[in-house]
């Protein structure tokens, strides 16, 4: 699996990432806490190269902030996050986060919205992001190309040159994922990707998870069972509860946990 | 032309607006008052108001157009130092005439420009003596206290050298500068207070108008009376007691060439005018209107021009400055007062007044006649033989 | 009417009674001898008798006038009284004010208080003894000591008993001086100073130098305690006057996210009600005019608050959800107000006089004056502060209004109309900052510029508390007012105040967000 | 893409325009004697000359603000040291021509001063001076900018630490003691590079290099804001942190255009010194530098040409203004700027721009 | 209860609403159905009063409100859950859950019913955190509390479960029939989550490029014609 070349995009370590030992991501021990408020307690947890996870747990369980914690928008008050085996994500900072592979979609999309939707991806495009390569940055036809592929797959071919800020809800959601998909990171954490798509929406970005399983590292956040059900398949899936993990296993073992049930699915 | 035009550069707006606009109003008074009696050389004289609303460039830019596009032959105005400076290249260049009317630290002598405010002989040297005297209250200490800027600073340096110069020691002498629009003057107080139990001791305040109210409200709060710790101000006039509660400040200092109080027919002629001009005017205020020095600096200073004028039968730069030497023209500070060909500057009598409870001054002291001026001040050094164009 | 001649005829009675002075002592009073005058003011003291009294005050007050012959009167509503005589008449020819500069007002001082040292009344006394404190001197010694034997109060006996101290320090008697220096180790009189470091260093005699030293000690360590609890004061009280400068911006700039350049402006127009209530108060009611401040207060509240209202409805509205916009419109409304001012009231300030109940000050500490005008600056900044808490924070207008801030189009969508809304918050942000004008009026200038002067000084307190933080608002406006009070000794007003600015830009460096800086989500 | 020029041929033409016109002038006061019917009279070739170095620094500010969204209310104290860093230069060549009749400038002989203070070290080189005009501006920016975009200062915060930066300059240099000519600053300069200041010849080639330095500026900052930098400025200015998580360092982008803005600002101090004769402090006043604001937003933020337009229509309304209604220009200038937020949201390039829309 | 008439909209010149007709009764709920972008939102601002139209006309129990603020409507007695929770960022929960009583006066404005708390016992853990500080979820349930607080005649739900985990679905799903049953309140639901909208509606619309492609009762909903509307 390791060094695997997608057809057009993706790559699952690429280069100055140390996965000898088969993880790209370490949780050990994190901690947060808010004003005496622990949002995540003493977490572990890790995701294989390629490994496709899937995390569900109640509203306020921490799935949001374990995230930021990954991004590096949220310190940790204790605990280590490791990418790779060497780099700590606690002393990088977001921007840093961000080049050395890991892409991000919040839970309420968050797109440039003074830019066009090209514009918004020509942002997100993988390629120096320092100032003097970006002041004499001209794109080239495959990236060009590259763009309009990714238009396509997230159907707003037609739509690239409204601004991004007109966007529906649902379409700001897609976009966002392109942007990710643009980027080309080796860890990709998708905070509910689905809130706000319709039936047809969400069965289609299962496909495209499906699609991308493997050549990425993924971990997806969802409410939707069905959603998780579908993409999660053989892997694992996380239950996080009050800041830990609360079970972690199949899907169809996790959602006969009793304590999961109680908790999250309800009766 | 049928008219002559006289250009007035004084802020309307901005920060110097509170002084600057009266002196507007007083040389509308007196063009009118030219014109009432015919003019000069049997033409009206037309003046050309503009506002360089307290920005020092601006000063130059309205100077410059005065001169070059409205083509007056004369230019009245500025109150800063710097406003002057920023002029005068203007009228060396266009080789135009410009009449100031306010005190200042001296250190300068043009051509183009005609001083009718006092240099620091004519004011501040006279104030500090007369401090020290024993009818002053003989002082033996001084704060020099001012705004942070060109004015103060220069005074200062100037009357440190000449305190050094009557015996006064560099312990008994302290200097403290203010940004402009200060207003909180606890600590100064407090300062002044602490140094003044080390001897008698006088506050000889170059304070900027504006900060003058705050200054001498903590005064009073603080319970330091003039017969205590007197305050000799440099900037304080008739106009900037209008807005302030004058009781608290009875007998403390100011050192002028002109008080509004002088009894003498030529001044109540002049405030007589100048009443009624405001209320005719409707000028805000209008019926609480004062006179102060640099008003009646630029009152003779547009008569001594008119004069001039008439003498050289030409507005015409080189000929009337040739005719402005030796100029006289009798004051409203009942004196005769003359402008010196040499230096430009008016020969001034000094008055040394005492604030009243009703905004007024007392005369205490004055000279004999007038003084002549000492742009260049001897004690700087390096200015020996520097007193002529 | 009978009534009214009996008076008269009293009066005149009375007048007559006084008639006791001396012409010839007067006369160099009305003379141009410097020295003969102060001479004179000294006799006329040393007569120890009401009238020599009621003269004095008179020449204080500048109610007695001379002919040219060298006769003295008093004039009072255009009858002269011969000092000499006691005769009432018409004014004489050429009267004129009998000059007094400073020097011969210290004279009066002088001669004035060793007159009330024997007053029956105790405030007079004490004023009396507090000021001879300032200068006693030896040939005050006899007097002083006659004083004592007759004083009762304790209080003014033991002030009594440091100024025969003060005035013994000159003995030539060393065992009398050394009895005085030691006295005066609780004194905490400055004006001492010079006069112990002579003796310090030159006293003929050992064991008063050694007294000295001890009290030098004393009085230096007492002087930099009230140096210090004086600086805290001071800042503190610099602190309330950019609180109430700066809270109404907190609210319109904190708050509802205005940049409000015509802040300054709104101060102004306080400040110019607080003008206008005066001159009604001294035209209509001239017997309360102490109390005018108290019509001030609301008018000035209302006025700003509708001028305030008036922005809002016709320009600010459409401004909203455009922050950096409203920087451009209230600069054009600030210059218009500040134009309009100029035109009204002329670009001249007026004059705001304090109630005589907010002159002076008392004093703490031996020799501290803590002003009374500064005092009630203080307090009222504290109530204002209070009301502005409690209104935001205990009333559902000022959650509404927090509400609105945040979220215009979902308070509306629950119910709240943001129009009214915005209009009630920015009115009550200008008249907080009417208030502020009030306060502001009581220390320094009213004119056109007034609010020029604060509102840089407004925006740095608001926003190095935090926006939209009262709290911070608060803690800011007293951390710059005490570390301006304390450096401002050391390095000088305007070092101080550069320092200040650098220590802002180095503070915002480690609190981007302001002292009280939001965290968490909701920050971003 | 879809940017293929600079410029529309619209703007192009627009541009072209302006700079014939305005390039004419000083030839047409040159060439045609006073009286002429094409003559342009020398106060309006000042006058103009002016407002190009004000067009200067609002184009300079609005490429932080308008485009970065960085808002500057110290802009004052960069456009002033430029003008300092080369008064320093004119002050020197003064030469012995001043009231002292010594080498050095006047304020240091009244101050008692013996020699130049070592910050004035090289001034008296023309091309050390101009040196000094990039530099000094630039470094302060440089410094200024890069702790305060370290600590992620932003919005408000910003503005203000600008502001009370520019204030402490002002303050500083209103003192004697601190070697540039206290409040009066410098003026009555003499000559540049040997040519008297006061030459027509000498005014007119100021004004004309102003001019192209004025064009030279719209064409580099255009360039800019239409590269793909410019779209990260934009987004810098609209969602910071959205940058950071697609891997870019808003630090750097905004310390290559504030650093950019504080030199171009520099300049046009430099330019605007030897055209207005004095330099002084109040340039730094936080007044001063929100009405740089206040240009750029009269002539539309974010658009380049707007805060142009806007530098010539505020203070050529001003000019006008003071010397015609000396008493209700206030009036006139504070509604102007009322109207034209409330009808203009745009500026004044909005009324051009808006059928693009 | 509500009426709403051929209503039009267009941003700038899109024209994004196109003569959308439909009415609703009192004691029922409705299901907005949708593809991403087709208007659904659009829709429901036009309701509330957020956007305006351009034509048609929106009555309230027979009261012509198209022309009414926000306010007036919240006032009129309609509730919003907008999409994207519109939480008061710096208003505790306690806060923000007063902001829903604003249209009420006197007691009743201040006091929080303790069935909220109930359905969602969350808020009432966290009743002085910031509102911003909560979890998506977590604000989606305090939207949906300070609608319910102000006891509306209609409540306008814009995917009121997006974010919300499954067993508090089932809640909300739970409290909706309630209010249905009790049948003094007119629901409008805009919902992706097809089950949940069909369990809950007793009718429904479908709406596709701005407008209405299909309505009818519930046991339609599960047409092929539908489900064709909603397909990619
Ligand atoms: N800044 C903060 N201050 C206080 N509490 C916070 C803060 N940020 C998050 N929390 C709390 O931390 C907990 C975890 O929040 P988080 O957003 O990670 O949950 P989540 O698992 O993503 O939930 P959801 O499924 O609803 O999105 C919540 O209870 C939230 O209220
Ligand atoms: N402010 C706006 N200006 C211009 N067009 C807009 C604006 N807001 C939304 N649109 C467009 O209007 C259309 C309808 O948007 P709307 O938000 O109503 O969709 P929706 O049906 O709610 O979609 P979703 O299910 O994704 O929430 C979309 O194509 C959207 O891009
Ligand atoms: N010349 C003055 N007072 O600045
Ligand atoms: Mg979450
Ligand atoms: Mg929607």
């Amino acid at each position: 699996m390791i060094g695997a070349q997608g057809p057009s995009y993706g790559r699952v370590a690429g280069e100055g990432l140390d996965t000898t030992h088969g993880a790209i991501l370490y949780l050990e021990e994190i901690s947060v806490v808010f004003d005496g408020f622990r949002a995540l307690n003493k977490l572990s947890l890790d995701i294989s190269v390629g490994e496709l996870r899937c995390i569900i747990g109640p509203n306020g369980a921490g799935k949001t902030t374990m995230m930021d914690v990954i991004t590096g928008k949220t310190r940790p008050t204790s605990g280590t996050a490791f990418f790779g085996q060497t780099m700590d994500l606690s002393r990088m900072s977001e921007h840093e986060i961000a080049h050395a592979g890991i892409g991000r979609k919040f839970q309420r999309p968050t797109v440039f919205e003074q830019h066009t939707v090209f514009e918004n991806l020509e942002l997100a495009m993988k390629m120096d992001k320092r100032v003097r390569p970006t002041l004499f940055a001209r794109l080239s036809s495959e990236q060009r190309g590259k763009i309009d592929e990714i238009l396509k797959l997230i159907r707003l071919n037609g739509s690239e040159q409204r601004l991004a800020g007109l966007l529906s809800h649902g379409q700001k959601q897609w976009l966002e994922i392109g942007m990710l998909l643009m980027q080309e990171p080796q860890l990709i954490l998708l905070d509910e990707p689905v809130a706000g798509m319709s039936d047809a929406e969400t069965a289609r970005t299962a496909e495209l998870l499906n699609e991308l399983r493997g050549k990425h590292s993924i971990m997806v956040v969802e409410h939707d069972m069905a959603f998780v059900t579908e993409i999660a398949q053989q892997g694992t899936v996380t239950v996080l509860h009050e800041g830990s993990v609360l079970a972690q296993g199949r899907m169809a073992e996790v959602q006969a946990d009793e304590r999961v049930i109680e908790v999250y699915l309800g009766r | 032309a049928d008219t002559i035009k006289v250009g007035i550069l004084h802020s309307l707006s901005g920060t110097m607006a509170i002084s600057e606009t009266s002196l507007k109003d007083v040389a509308l008074m007196t063009i009118d008052e030219i014109n009432a009696k015919g003019g000069v050389m049997g033409k009206k004289l037309e003046a050309v108001v503009v506002d360089p609303a307290s920005n020092w460039p601006l000063f130059a830019e309205k100077a410059r157009g005065l001169i070059a596009q409205d083509k007056v032959s004369v230019v009245f105005g500025c109150w800063t130092s710097v406003s002057r400076k920023s002029v005068l290249p203007v009228f060396k260049e266009l080789n135009s005439l410009l009449f100031y009317p306010v005190q200042y630290e001296g250190e300068e002598l043009e051509k183009n420009v005609f001083y009718t405010g006092a240099a620091p002989n004519q004011q501040a040297i006279p104030a500090v003596e007369y401090l020290m005297s024993k009818e002053g209250g003989g002082a033996k200490r001084f704060v020099l206290l001012g705004t942070d800027y060109v004015y103060p600073r220069t005074t200062n340096k100037i009357l440190r050298a000449f305190l050094k110069s009557k015996g006064v020691k560099d312990a008994d002498i302290d200097e403290v500068y203010t940004p402009f629009g200060h207003s909180d003057y606890q600590t100064i107080v407090a300062n002044i207070k602490k140094f003044s139990a080390g001897g008698k001791t006088a506050v000889i305040s170059t304070i900027n108008g504006d900060s003058n109210v705050p200054f001498y409200k903590e005064l009073g709060n603080a319970g330091l009376k003039a017969t205590d710790v007197p305050v000799v101000a440099f900037s304080v006039g008739e106009e900037e007691l209008r807005g302030v509660d004058a009781k608290p400040l009875v007998g403390h200092l100011a050192a002028w060439n002109y008080f509004e109080s002088i009894k003498n027919p030529v001044n109540a002629d002049f405030i007589k005018k100048w009443k009624a001009y405001a209320a005719a005017k409707k000028l805000p205020n209008a019926a609480t209107v004062v006179t102060n020095d640099p008003m009646e600096a630029t009152y003779v200073g547009i008569h001594m021009w008119a004069q001039a004028v008439e003498k050289a039968k030409s507005t015409d730069t080189d000929k009337v400055i040739a005719a402005m030497g030796g100029q006289s023209f009798k004051a409203p500070s009942g004196f005769t007062l003359t402008m010196d060909a040499t230096n430009h500057h008016l020969h001034k009598p000094v008055f040394i007044g005492e604030i009243r409870p009703d905004g007024q001054f007392n005369v205490v002291w004055k000279t004999p006649g007038p003084v002549r001026a000492n742009p260049w001040s001897p004690y700087i050094p390096g200015n020996e033989g520097k007193q002529k164009l | 009417m009978l009534k009214k001649l009996l008076l008269l005829a009293c009066l005149l009675y009375a007048g007559f009674a006084r008639a006791a002075i001396d012409p010839a002592v007067l006369a160099p009073l009305a003379g141009d001898d410097p020295d003969a005058r102060v001479a004179a003011i000294a006799k006329i003291g040393a007569l120890a008798t009401d009238e020599a009294t009621h003269l004095l005050t008179a020449l204080q007050n500048g109610d007695v006038y001379a002919t040219p012959d060298g006769k003295l009167y008093f004039v009072a509503d255009d009858k002269a009284t011969d000092v000499a005589t006691g005769a009432t008449g018409p004014m004489p020819e050429g009267l004129d004010g009998v000059m007094i500069n400073n020097r011969l007002r210290g004279a009066i001082e002088e001669a004035m208080s060793a007159l009330k040292m024997f007053s029956p009344d105790r405030a007079q006394r004490l004023a009396a003894v507090t000021e001879l404190q300032k200068s006693a001197t030896l040939a005050q010694a006899p007097l002083i000591e006659k004083a004592l034997a007759q004083e009762k109060d304790t209080d003014i006996r033991e002030l009594l008993q440091l100024v025969a101290a003060t005035a013994n320090l000159q003995s030539p008697d060393a065992v009398k001086r050394q009895a005085a220096v030691a006295a005066l180790v609780d004194s905490s009189n400055a004006n001492l100073r010079p006069t112990l470091q002579t003796m310090v260093t030159s006293d003929a005699d050992e064991g008063v130098r050694v007294a000295a030293a001890h009290t030098l000690q004393a009085l230096d360590s007492r002087l930099a305690r009230t140096e210090f609890v004086g600086n805290v004061f001071y800042g503190i009280s610099l602190a309330s006057v950019l609180l109430l400068a700066a809270l109404g911006l907190a609210i319109t700039f904190g708050l509802m996210g205005i940049i409000n350049m015509a802040h300054g402006e709104l101060l102004m127009i306080g400040a110019y009600t607080t003008y206008l209530c005066q001159m009604a108060f001294r035209r209509w009611m001239p017997d309360a005019i102490e109390w005018y401040l108290a019509a001030a207060l609301p008018a000035a509240f209302i006025v700003t608050a509708l001028v305030g209202i008036a922005l809002e409805r016709t320009v600010i509205r459409w401004l909203y959800g455009r922050p950096l916009e409203t920087l451009l419109a209230t600069w054009g409304i600030s210059l218009i107000l500040m134009q309009a001012v100029r035109s009204i009231f002329g670009a001249q300030n007026v004059e705001v006089s304090n109630p005589a109940w907010m002159s002076g000050g008392v004093t703490v500490l031996g020799s501290l004056v803590l002003a009374y005008n500064r005092i009630a600056i203080i307090v009222f900044a504290l109530l204002v502060v209070a009301g502005v808490w409690l209104i935001l924070n205990k009333t559902r207008l000022g959650l509404f209004v927090r509400a609105v801030m945040q979220n215009r189009r979902m308070a509306g969508c629950v119910g709240v109309s943001s129009a009214k809304i915005d209009m009630m918050t920015f009115g009550l942000g200008s008249g907080i900052a009417g208030l502020g004008g009030v306060a502001l009026s009581q220390l320094g200038n009213v004119g056109p510029d007034l609010g020029q002067g604060y509102i840089v000084d407004s925006f740095m307190v608001v926003v190095l508390g935090g926006v939209g933080q009262l709290a911070g608002t608060v803690i800011a406006a007293l951390g710059l007012g005490e570390a301006n009070k304390f450096l401002e000794p050391v390095a000088g007003a305007v070092l101080a105040k550069i320092a200040i600015l650098i220590f802002i830009i180095i503070f915002i460096q480690k609190r981007p967000q302001g002292l009280f800086a939001m965290k968490g989500r909701s920050a971003e | 893409m879809n940017h293929p020029s600079l410029f529309s041929r619209r703007a192009w033409s627009g541009i072209a325009a302006g700079v014939v016109v305005l390039a004419a002038l000083p030839l047409l006061n040159l060439f045609f004697a006073d009286g002429h019917a094409l003559h342009v009279p020398s106060y309006m070739v000042s006058l103009i000359g002016k407002f190009m170095c004000y067009a200067l620094a609002a184009l300079a500010l609005d490429m932080v603000w308008g485009y970065a969204g960085i808002l500057s209310l110290g802009h004052g104290v960069f456009f002033a040291l430029g003008a300092y860093a080369h008064g320093m230069y004119l002050m020197r060549a003064i030469g012995r021509d001043g009231v002292y009749q010594s080498d050095l400038p006047d304020f240091m002989v009244f101050l008692d001063w013996k020699s130049y203070p070592w910050y004035w070290s090289g001034t008296d080189s023309f091309w050390v001076s101009l040196a000094l005009v990039v530099l000094v501006p630039g470094v302060l920016a440089f410094v200024f900018g890069f702790f305060a975009f370290r600590s992620r200062i932003k919005g408000v915060y910003f503005s203000i630490i600008t502001q009370a930066m520019t204030y402490a300059f002002m303050l500083l240099f209103f003192r004697n003691n601190t070697g540039f000519g206290g409040n009066n600053g410098f003026t009555d300069f003499k000559r540049i590079l040997g040519y008297s200041i006061s030459a027509p010849g000498t005014k007119a080639t100021l004004y004309l290099v102003t001019l192209a330095v004025l064009v030279g500026a719209l064409v580099l900052c255009r360039w800019i804001v239409k590269s793909k930098l410019g779209r990260v400025l934009q987004a810098v200015r609209d969602s910071e942190s959205r940058l950071m998580f697609i891997g870019y360092n808003p630090l750097w982008f905004k310390l290559f255009v504030w650093t950019l803005s504080a030199v171009l600002c520099g300049i046009a101090g430099a330019l605007y010194v030897p055209q207005v004769g004095i330099i002084n402090p109040s340039e730094m006043s936080p007044a001063n530098s929100i009405e740089m604001v206040i240009w750029a937003a009269v002539g539309g933020r974010g658009t380049l040409l707007g805060p142009v337009i806007g530098a010539f229509s505020v203070n050529g309304l001003k000019s006008w203004f003071t010397g015609a209604f000396p008493d209700l220009w206030l009036f006139a200038l504070g509604l102007i700027f009322i109207l034209v937020t409330r009808y203009l949201p745009r500026g004044l390039a909005g009324l051009v721009r808006k059928e693009q829309a | 209860m509500l009426q709403v008439e051929k209503i039009n909209q267009y941003y700038g010149s899109s024209h994004t609403l196109r003569g959308v007709s439909l009415e609703l009764e009192k004691g029922k709920c409705m299901a907005l159905l949708g593809r991403n972008g087709v208007g659904k939102t659009t829709l429901l601002k036009c309701l509330m009063g957020v956007l305006p139209v351009s034509a048609g006309s929106v009555k309230l129990e027979g009261r012509d409100i198209t022309k009414l603020a926000p306010h007036q409507r919240a006032r009129a007695g309609i509730a919003y859950v907008p999409q994207g929770r519109e939480i008061f960022a710096r208003l505790t929960v306690e806060e923000n859950l007063l902001m829903g009583l604003a249209t009420h006066s006197g007691k009743k404005a201040h006091t929080i019913k303790g069935e909220v708390y109930e359905l969602f016992p969350v808020l009432k853990e966290m009743l002085h955190r910031r509102g911003g500080d909560l979890s998506g979820g977590q604000q989606q349930q305090l939207a949906i509390a300070r609608a319910l607080l102000a006891e509306p005649k209609l409540i306008i739900l814009d995917e009121p479960t997006e974010g919300i985990q499954p067993s508090i679905i089932k809640d909300i799903g739970n409290v909706i029939r309630l209010l249905r049953q009790r049948g003094d309140m007119a629901i409008l639901l805009c919902e992706q989550y097809f089950d949940f909208a069909q369990e809950l509606a007793d009718q429904f619309v479908v709406l596709s490029r701005g407008e209405v492609v299909a309505s009818g009762a519930q046991a339609a909903m599960n047409d092929p014609d539908v489900k064709r509307h909603l397909a990619v």
